[in-house]
């Protein structure tokens, strides 16, 4: 929990990259550690982390009935023209548990770390790349008024809904063309607003002396701790688990 | 007034509309994107009126944004990728040629990307399902660009 | 070096707009004084705003702070730190995601050390009164928090002089009360130079001084109880005055021996009950 | 066109942890013609009362009665609900989306399935009851008009749907002094002209002193006071209490009499009050 967001950042990076490198089922026991141990540090049950996978159902199934039968192999089981191989079965699984493990692994992130930091997170891992063009500070600053104006322009959008209801506007009727036509009185405002608080925006900030990255102190400095040194540690052993998983099995 | 910080209001603003558009008409479909979602509208509309590099920023962070807010931030990168090139192609062919090759050339890249995503992550058959979930979000996203533009180009041209 | 917002001479025209915005504009803020600028929509109020720390800058004549000319670019930064703005719409100036954060904005773009910021983000807020809302995200505080936010975030600045643009237009009764003491303790405990725009005559009335503007002219200057004595030539250029000034004004037209420049209730009651 | 509002509570997100009751148990009867301020503080509930008349929200508990109708009967036409009770948000003008200022006030109307000479017809009618020439301003963009003018635009939209009663949501905030009366104006011409119901949500004591017939109060979910203006400004304290005001001059004419001076206090206009100090200074 109290990692610094650019060290979690970069592990759930790498946690990303190296389920994909695993290709057997052993080489899952690496991750399934990792995450209990996460699970223990942070205080956030594993019950919890799963309720994240709810929506996700669909795919889930959907992943493993397509894989059931599309690949070929050994049959198991014959349904008409379908037949259900071992070889299906096999990658189904492997294919679920792979993305489960990614599902789960991830949302410890967003679980554990507010988007404010998440976005200084961002903002400071790609200081370094602004040498070579990269607009660290400004893609930050643009994610933080991201943040700041969503709920606002979310009350925006129900305020704009209801009002055209009350002159008769039905968004929920008709063909895709139809459809998407009804959301021009709802999107045309919503564009319209957002422009101008935009500008207001732009006004406020040159108002208050805002001209860029440079120079700009800040209240909260990120400090990397020796938790964030550990943390790193037992991401490269378990980074070497896995590899060492694929190769010398 | 300062024209950068003009730009950099706008783009964040645009932002947070893209995390609003996907999240105030969205119902679940079986797709990379897990659900139906207005994001398209937002990124195509930047890419008629401001171009390739403005519609690649607001596609790739405002998308992943909306990912890592749903709690899905496994997507984010590919999202990022994915969409960020979808509103670079979109404004590049929209400026080279015409709005409407911009949208469908950002729509095609869009679905083979995501296809492709598809295959990886959830294997070979998950790709039909994907590709006409796809669809049905880019011809809606489009025809909805298209119209705003027609109606608001005046207003966002000369305003900015 | 006068210690003063300046205008001389000042006209301003929008590049879109073949009217002029302002025309001949002079005017003087001391340091310390408590101004309210009155007057109808698009008599050039905001424009003239805007012409004070620099966001415009005159198409003809001058404005100087403090000496420093607002058309000489590398003032612009100076001017900004002295001369903090404050708008009318409450959501569209707060930036960040967390309140004090917000705060800390003005602080971090002047690159004041991070101590120090903080240092000045709990003192801002401490003023405006929102101490227990640090940590909150600014679309769950009404509209009259969001403002004082907002000002907070301009006070962590250390500015001298403070615009405020229409802060309470947007508000409700509740929000426009809680804003307008929070201006008035500014002015009274802190020292701050205030000039309040407003088409709230009762916010006027708290002014040490009012100008009135008209089509892009200044048309009035004076005490609150000279301009809203001359009911009529207000209301003719479109404004209101307090219902109890525009009795009292109506009263001495029947004849009846009260002062033409009542400002308050109690005033009023004063005036009336020897008559009664 | 009658409303009945009967034992109506309002619970926002029921069964979360963020539930939150907007209305408790509020009876209201608005009749035919009638003319009513709705006053209350941000948060009151007047914003969800409001919303309840034309079917944007739907009662948790009891009865919203339009036009002998139950709202949240099942099969009822909303539609028509909605084109009976017009309602008018707070800053209309952020709702505008079309290209000419004809079309947009078309909206409404077209919505409604009329023939097209119908809706040009209202559609002009709207625009001259808010004050517009239709011939000057129907082809412009809503969007380079003034806040004032894009305003009644707006309103206009909503009066082309030809409402039996009108809502307005502080139709005023934000506009200048000139700019508020002129839309106050055109409110009363528009009562005298085609009689209809009016409900004006506004925070300004003035306002609605001078216009309403009968005034409604909200508190905290409840609605703690109805009546005429002269009866619930009487109830200073208890306005007072909830943090309402009365008008400036209400106010002073109960200063007055509380100094033992011999004033009626049910002055609700500076007109009245010049002419109830007259009458009390010359029996002097």
């Amino acid at each position: 929990h109290r990692l610094d967001p650019r060290t979690k950042i970069l592990i759930t990076f790498a946690f990303m990259v190296l389920l994909f490198v695993i290709d057997d089922f052993a080489g899952y026991a690496f991750p399934l550690i990792f995450i209990a141990a996460a699970s223990l540090l942070s205080g956030i049950s594993i019950k919890y982390m799963l309720r994240g996978l709810r929506p996700l159902l669909i795919i889930i199934l959907l992943t493993f009935v397509l894989n059931l039968f599309m690949i070929k192999g050994r049959v198991i089981y014959e349904v008409g023209p379908l037949s259900i191989t071992y070889e299906g079965l096999y990658q189904g699984t492997f294919m679920v548990l792979r993305l489960v493990l990614l599902i789960v692994g991830t949302s410890l992130l967003t679980l554990t770390t507010s988007p404010i930091s998440l976005t200084d997170g961002i903002e400071s891992l790609l200081k370094p790349f602004s040498k070579v063009g990269v607009p660290a500070h400004e893609l930050a600053m643009m994610m933080t008024i991201a943040l700041r104006f969503i709920p606002t322009l979310m009350e925006e959008t129900d305020k704009i809904m209801k009002a055209q209801m009350a002159r008769g506007a039905d968004f929920s009727s008709g063909n895709i063309v139809k459809r998407a036509q009804s959301l021009v009185p709802l999107l045309v405002p919503l564009f319209i607003s957002a422009f101008r608080r935009a500008d207001d925006l732009a006004m406020a900030m040159e108002s208050r002396c805002y001209r860029g990255g440079e120079n700009r102190t800040r209240m909260k400095t990120l400090k990397m701790t020796r938790e964030d040194l550990f943390a790193f540690v037992a991401t490269g052993i378990f980074a070497a688990g896995c590899l060492a998983s694929r190769f010398l099995w | 007034m300062n024209k950068s910080i003009k730009m950099l209001a706008f783009m964040g603003l645009f932002m947070a509309l893209l995390v609003v558009a996907t999240v105030v008409v969205s119902f679940p479909v079986p797709t990379f994107n897990l659900y139906f979602n207005l994001g398209e509208s937002v990124i195509y509309l930047v890419a008629l009126v401001y171009g390739a590099i403005p519609a690649a920023v607001i596609g790739s962070v405002g998308s992943a944004l909306s990912d890592i807010l749903k709690g899905y931030p496994m997507w984010a990168p590919i999202t990022f990728f994915i969409k960020g090139t979808e509103g670079f192609i979109a404004g590049y062919f929209a400026r080279r040629f015409n709005p409407f090759a911009g949208v469908v050339m950002g729509a095609v890249f869009m679905m083979a990307g995501y296809a492709m995503a598809a295959w990886k992550l959830y294997g070979p058959g998950a790709v039909p399902v994907e590709l006409a979930g796809d669809f049905f979000q880019v011809s809606v996203g489009a025809i909805i660009a298209l119209l705003l533009y027609k109606r608001m180009k005046n207003f966002l041209i000369k305003d900015n | 070096m006068a210690a003063e917002i300046l205008a001389e001479g000042v006209c301003y025209q929008y590049s879109q707009s073949s009217k002029m915005a302002l025309k001949d504009v002079d005017l003087r803020i001391r340091k310390g004084e408590f101004v309210a600028i009155i007057g109808p929509n698009g008599s050039g109020k905001s424009t003239l705003a805007k012409l004070f720390n620099g966001l415009f800058v005159p198409t003809k004549g001058r404005v100087t702070v403090d000496g420093l000319d607002t058309r000489d670019r590398e003032n612009v930064w100076k001017i900004r730190q002295k001369v903090g703005m404050v708008f009318q719409n409450p959501d569209n100036q707060i930036v960040a995601t967390v309140v004090e954060e917000d705060v800390a904005f003005g602080p971090e773009n002047l690159g004041v050390p991070p101590e120090e910021i903080r240092k000045r983000v709990d003192e801002a807020l401490e003023i405006v009164e929102l101490k227990d809302f640090a940590q909150k995200p600014p679309h769950l505080l009404s509209g009259g928090q969001k403002q004082r936010v907002a000002i907070a975030g301009i006070i962590a600045m250390r500015p001298d002089y403070i615009i405020m643009d229409e802060p309470t237009a947007m508000l409700d009764p509740v929000g426009r009360k809680e804003v307008i003491n929070t201006v008035k303790r500014l002015n009274r405990e802190e020292g701050k130079t205030i000039v309040l725009i407003t088409h709230f005559m009762e916010e006027a009335v708290e002014a040490a001084r009012v100008i009135v503007m008209s089509e892009g002219r200044v048309v009035m200057e004076g005490s609150p109880r000279e301009i809203f004595s001359k009911v009529g030539k207000l209301k003719a250029i479109g404004l209101d005055v307090p219902q109890v000034t525009e009795l009292a004004h109506r009263l001495r037209g029947q004849g009846l021996a009260v002062r033409n420049d009542v400002l308050t209730i109690d005033e009023m009651v004063e005036c009336l009950c020897p008559l009664l | 066109m009658p409303i009945v509002v009967k034992n109506l509570t309002h619970i926002y997100m029921p069964g979360t942890p963020f539930e939150s009751v907007a209305l408790r148990d509020v009876n209201w009867n608005v009749e035919d013609g009638e003319f009513w301020g709705l006053i209350g503080h941000t948060g009151s509930g007047k914003s969800t009362l409001i919303q309840h008349l034309n079917g944007l929200l739907k009662p948790t508990w009891g009865e919203v009665i339009v036009d002998g109708v139950n709202i949240s009967e099942r099969g009822v036409n909303l539609r028509e609900i909605r084109q009976k009770v017009g309602l008018v948000f707070q800053y209309p003008e952020h709702q505008l989306f079309e290209e000419t200022v004809e079309k947009d006030v078309a909206f409404g109307p077209k919505n409604l399935g009329l023939p097209e000479e119908e809706v040009t017809r209202r559609v002009k009618e709207a625009l001259e009851l808010v004050g517009l020439k239709y011939d000057e301003i129907k082809d412009r963009s809503p969007f380079e008009l003034s806040g004032g003018q894009m305003r009644r635009v707006a309103i206009a939209g909503v009066l082309a749907m030809k409402p039996k009663v009108l809502i307005l949501d502080e139709p005023t905030v934000g506009l200048d002094p000139r700019g508020r009366d002129e839309i106050l104006g055109q409110i009363v011409r528009l009562r005298e002209r085609q009689n209809i119901t009016v409900i004006l949500v506004s925070h300004s004591m003035e306002d609605i002193a001078k216009l309403v017939d009968k005034i409604a109060v909200m508190h905290k979910g409840r609605m703690v006071e109805s009546g005429t203006p002269k009866q619930v400004f009487k109830n200073y304290e208890a306005l007072a209490s909830i943090g309402l005001d009365i008008p400036q001059v209400t106010h002073l004419m109960i200063k007055l009499k509380n100094k033992g001076k011999d004033v009626a206090t049910d002055v609700l206009t500076v007109e009245e009050a010049e002419a109830e100090i007259l009458r009390a200074a010359r029996r002097k």
